[in-house]
């Protein structure tokens, strides 16, 4: 299986995720911004990082690159898609997920583990964990502050979209969200980085759950 | 040379969207002895300098506010 | 010019009448106003070490894994498996405290950018900072927002802050220090050099467009500046970290494709200092064309092109045949990527504008600054610290409050309100995460792993400059042994006073004394480094604090050690200690914090049995015969076992004979001296009790005293009839808010 | 109740002081379609409703803007 790996200017979890990638047994593509093409893959990661600086807005920007055109038309087609933070942030400024990401309640950057629960498994990236299973996955953002009107939260809850939920609050996020997916179910945002915890020697392979879902999903 | 204009757009939180940013000041104020501030809240300032005003306003919708959480006003300042 | 503005000139820009006929010795003319501008930024003592440059000499830099010592942009040390380490360290003092929050991310800037230049990925950044007391205000502010300036920069350019460390003190009000390290990873066969050869290769500038950041010395020459001039002028640099990480990648490329003869940052003195020392160091000279140079600004003067301090650019000699790949890069990265001169044979630095010559001056002299020694003179307020009266200090009724007021006092606190503002594991090499005494990072495809780790000891330099600046080496040794890292070289920053004092200059020479002593002993020789003077407000001079940064290596990373207990009914072990006096409160964060006072003579280093402790600790964590340990540092060994308990989430209890032997032996009759005491060289270790026959034998090999203090377990944390508290509790105290 | 007053602070990069964000926004521009744009300056923007606009001027200097790297200017919009 081939997944597709983003690239902005300021993307900087790029070669993380590839690894990570190579780590579940699928082949990592490179997308570079600039080029309108998805190179035939069969999944896409939205990396984390700080593209084109999070000025502005972090995603406002990145949205419009080449790439994404692609990747929209991709996700409306169906294809599995998996923004982790500012690729989250990426998604919802593409509309391709409800809601925005605010900036933290405390207004300070948080870098930690937290611990999440999935809450649904019938997305191509949760498919691998247990439904209610407790994960530990880092966060390290500035802006994770899920934010949606009340009509939307109780869409995203009454239709079980909520795809990660913090068990320790750590940015004020609405409702304790900590991913969603979209109504298709088939793209998917989450802070966290699954990718970070992909190694014993880092503390803990369990993000590898996240990614390697996509596999099972396809069946491989 | 074209003329260019000076457009000036004011992005801000959307009424009764969380702004703690906003907050935060209001919350610093007494503290260094300003007093009698109802309300604070921070918003975004862009300012360019463009050659036609025909697409500011498809900026602003597409690009320099997020309509989810934010509005947005701009004019021709000069 | 008549004699007397030249003088008014070259005094403005900070040069002295010796340095100004220096100068005209050196170029047989009177130089002109730019070549002048070149001289006084390469002679500052930022760029010339002027009054610095005689003591470094006294470092030891030598060593079997030394790939590279000082005079480049970086140390660097073998690692093994072809794998290299480019390190450094650099101050952003004086930015700082005008501008906390830009001077500390353009100091995270600037470091990793002089890891590029030697052709490493920057995989790891530290921080050391010091501020004044935190119930000032303005302390506060500084300290939040240089926090804020380091995880703003180093976040976005993607490479993890794993470590650091930060003390607050008076000494510091008004003059914050913000000293960022670097650690880069790099191919040995990769390594790059500063070195400008071949006559006719292009010098290429590559990153962001150039404005009149940094331009000093706006007080010159007023009368040439029109007043609207004058306040566009900015000594204040800001940050761009996405231009940075643009620079990083675009430039990796470049070496990678084998595109580049050599290359350089951009830093202090700009263009000037980045061509004149590759110039100097290839023996050639370098033409610049300001007028090819992109500005962010209009009407920039060619003097102040050569100058400007703008960040986030790099220099790159590349041969012609190259530079259309070069150019093609630079365009995909989305950066500034002009040809902006060339390698010439004639030995000089020469400013070209609209195709005339403006300036030129040999690149050599513009290298040799002047250098100035000084007698060393021992100060009298050495004489006049008073000793601690232990007889004078009462012993406190209630330990468990002198605990929590230990553990909570800000030197003592956890940092994980600050570490938790920065991103500690992009690039997912971070094993050990902050928190632990030195971070460890592996290195990928490979088994093997480094750690690093930052550490300053300011009130121990004030009151005993020589021992303290061994006990600082000694410190950062010991914190790379615990995790169980072979530490290899040293990086350091050496933060005083003004050195024009005899005082400072005393300091600055006794400090250096004691590290090259302890470098010496400990077999880690220093790679590279910088120096930051003149730290004094009218309050008067900031504690002399060297600041050192040290590397270790690991063959096998997966063993290593971290301070938190792991298991319920673990045995621990404290050992080593090493002072012919035994622990002392000379000097404690117990004498400071609890009864206000800063005196006395911290107990002398035994840099020969420390360094047996070092190795023995960090031989049975290789063995893997240990994975718990951690050094007894400031606050003494009770708080030492305490942040194991809290970093584990588990109790312990001290053994009930144990606390009696302390209080009578090191205690010589006092709880709060056995205790709270400090003495250097100490640890505490943890392990299953079934190992406890394995660990006694490797302990007693070098005769090293040790004693089983007690048992890990429960909530509580115990200590005779003198402590006893619930974890809970202590990690309320300990784990406040900083910022608050 | 005291009437309040409504003021408008506009907080942006000095002259001469590198605006990054500005600088990433107008290169970004042409390549999302946006032509024509010469510079783009990104700042602040703080509204606040107080009792009183004597210490507004005080309140920027000390709190809303950074006056080391941004100028500000304000008004009383009601
Ligand atoms: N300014 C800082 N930035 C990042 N990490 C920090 C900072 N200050 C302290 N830390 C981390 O907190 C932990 C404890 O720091 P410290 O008490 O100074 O350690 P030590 O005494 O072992 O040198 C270390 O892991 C250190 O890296
Ligand atoms: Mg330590």
């Amino acid at each position: 299986m081939n997944i597709g790996v983003t690239i902005f200017p300021g993307s900087n979890c790029d070669r993380d995720a590839m690894r990570a990638v190579e780590l579940v047994g699928a082949t990592p593509v490179q997308l570079w911004h600039a080029d309108p093409d998805l190179k035939n893959v069969d999944a896409v990661i939205v990396p984390g990082g700080f593209s084109y600086g999070d000025y502005l807005r972090p995603g406002a920007i990145a949205r419009f690159a080449s790439v994404m055109g692609e990747v929209e038309r991709f996700a409306n087609a169906g294809g599995p898609v998996l923004g982790v933070c500012n690729g989250f942030q990426v998604l919802t400024e593409a509309h391709l997920l409800p809601g925005a990401l605010l900036q933290n309640m405390n207004l300070r950057f948080v870098s930690k583990r937290v611990r999440v629960r999935v809450e649904a498994r019938d997305t191509p990236w949760t498919a691998a964990c247990e439904s209610g299973e407790e994960l530990m996955l880092p966060v390290a953002h500035n802006e994770g502050n899920y934010f949606a009107d009340a009509d939307t939260l109780a869409r995203l809850e009454d239709e079980s979209r909520v795809v990660l939920r913090y068990l320790e609050n750590p940015n004020g996020s609405a409702n304790d969200i900590a991913g969603v997916c979209n109504e298709a179910r088939n793209v998917v945002g989450i802070m966290p980085h699954p990718e970070r915890v992909s190694d014993d020697l880092l503390g803990s392979d369990e993000g590898l759950k996240i990614l390697r879902s996509v596999l099972v999903g396809a069946g491989v | 040379m074209p003329e260019t204009l000076k457009i000036r757009v004011l992005v801000r939180p959307k009424r009764g969207i969380l702004d703690p940013q906003g907050e935060a000041v209001r919350g610093a104020l007494p503290a260094l002895g300003f007093d009698g501030v109802k309300t604070v809240h921070v918003g975004r300032l862009i300012e360019m300098e463009v050659e036609s005003a025909d697409e500011v306003e498809a900026m602003c919708e597409r690009l320099l506010a997020n309509p989810t959480v934010e509005e947005y006003e701009w004019e021709v300042v000069r | 010019m008549d004699e007397l503005s030249i003088k008014d000139t070259y005094t403005a820009l900070g040069l002295s009448d010796f340095e100004y006929d220096r100068i005209l010795e050196l170029m047989e003319r009177p130089p002109n106003f730019l070549e002048l501008s070149l001289f006084s930024v390469m002679w500052s003592e930022h760029c010339g070490y002027k009054n610095s440059r005689p003591l470094l000499s006294r470092f030891p830099n030598d060593g079997p894994r030394v790939l590279q010592g000082p005079g480049e942009n970086a140390g660097v040390v073998e690692v093994g498996d072809g794998w290299a380490l480019a390190f450094k360290v650099e101050s952003h003092n004086h930015p700082s405290a005008v501008e906390p929050y830009e001077g500390a991310a353009t100091g995270v800037g600037g470091i990793v950018r002089d890891i590029l230049a030697m052709g490493a990925r920057p995989v790891a950044v530290l921080d050391s900072l010091r501020f004044g007391p935190l119930d000032e205000e303005r302390n506060r502010y500084l300290f939040r927002e240089v926090v804020r300036g380091i995880g703003g920069y180093g976040n976005a350019v993607g490479v993890p802050t794993v470590g650091g460390e930060v003390e607050f003190d008076r000494s510091y009000s008004g003059n914050p220090l913000v000293n960022a390290m670097c650690v880069g990873l790099i191919r040995t066969e990769d390594l790059m050099s500063a070195k400008a050869t071949g006559e006719g290769n292009l010098v290429v500038l590559i990153g962001s467009k150039t404005g009149r950041d940094g331009i000093h010395g706006a007080t010159f020459a007023s009368d040439e500046l029109s007043e609207e001039s004058e306040s566009r002028r900015s000594n204040v640099q800001v940050g761009d970290p996405f231009a940075e990480k643009m620079a990083i990648e675009c430039c990796l490329k470049l070496l990678e494709g084998n595109l580049l003869v050599s290359l350089q940052d951009l830093g202090a003195a700009g263009i000037t200092s980045s061509a004149s020392e590759m110039a100097a160091k290839g023996g050639v000279g370098i033409e610049i064309e300001t007028d090819k140079v992109p500005l962010r600004e209009s009407g920039m003067e060619p003097w102040e092109i050569m100058i400007s301090e703008s960040q986030e650019r790099m220099l790159a000699i590349v041969e012609p045949d190259d530079i259309e790949k070069v150019l093609a890069l630079t365009e995909r990265y989305g950066l500034v990527g002009v040809v902006v001169g060339r390698v010439a044979g004639h030995g000089e630095l020469r400013v070209i504008h609209d195709g005339e010559v403006v300036g030129g001056v040999s690149a050599g002299h513009l290298a040799d600054a002047p250098t100035y020694e000084r007698e060393v003179v021992r100060p009298k307020y050495l004489d006049e610290i008073p000793k601690v009266n232990l007889n004078k200090l009462p012993e406190p009724d209630d330990f468990n409050e002198v605990l929590l007021k230990l553990l909570g006092s800000p030197n003592l606190r956890s940092r994980h309100s600050i570490y938790e503002q920065y991103d500690h594991e992009v690039q997912t090499n971070t094993v050990v995460r902050p928190g632990a005494d030195a971070a460890v990072m592996r290195i990928k495809g490979t088994k093997r792993g480094f750690a690093a780790t930052i550490d300053g000891r300011g009130r121990h330099c004030y009151l005993d400059p020589r021992g303290g600046g061994a006990a600082t080496v000694a410190e950062a040794y010991g914190n790379l042994s615990c995790v169980g890292a072979e530490p290899v070289a040293v990086t350091d920053c050496l933060n005083f006073g003004s050195p024009e004092k005899p005082d400072g200059y005393f300091q600055l020479a006794e400090c250096i004394e004691g590290m090259a002593e302890a470098c010496e002993v400990f077999g880690t020789p220093v790679v590279s480094g910088n120096v930051s003077l003149f730290n004094e407000t009218d309050r008067g001079a900031i504690f002399p604090t060297p600041v050192v940064g040290m590397v270790g290596i690991f063959e096998d990373v997966s063993r290593h050690a971290t301070p938190r207990f792991k298991r319920e009914g673990d045995m621990a072990v404290a050992l080593g200690g090493v002072g012919s006096e035994g622990v002392s409160l000379a000097g404690s964060e117990y004498l400071s914090v609890v009864h206000g006072e800063g005196s006395g003579s911290p107990p002398e280093v035994n840099l020969a049995v420390e360094k047996k402790v070092s190795d023995l600790v960090r031989g049975m964590v290789r063995s893997g015969l240990i994975d718990t340990a951690h050094d007894i540092s400031g606050g003494g060994e009770v708080v030492a076992v305490a942040e194991m308990a809290l970093a584990g989430g588990v109790g312990f209890e001290y053994e009930e004979e144990e606390v009696g032997r302390m209080v009578e032996g090191q205690g010589r009759g006092r709880a709060d001296l056995a205790f709270f005491g400090e003495e250097s060289g100490g640890f505490v270790i943890a392990f299953p009790e079934e190992k406890w026959d394995d660990v006694q034998e490797a302990l007693g090999v070098d005769g090293i005293a040790y004693d089983t203090i007690g048992e890990v377990g429960g909530d509580r944390f115990k200590v005779g009839n003198f402590i006893d508290l619930p974890l809970s509790e202590m990690k309320e105290a300990y784990e406040r808010d900083l910022f608050e």
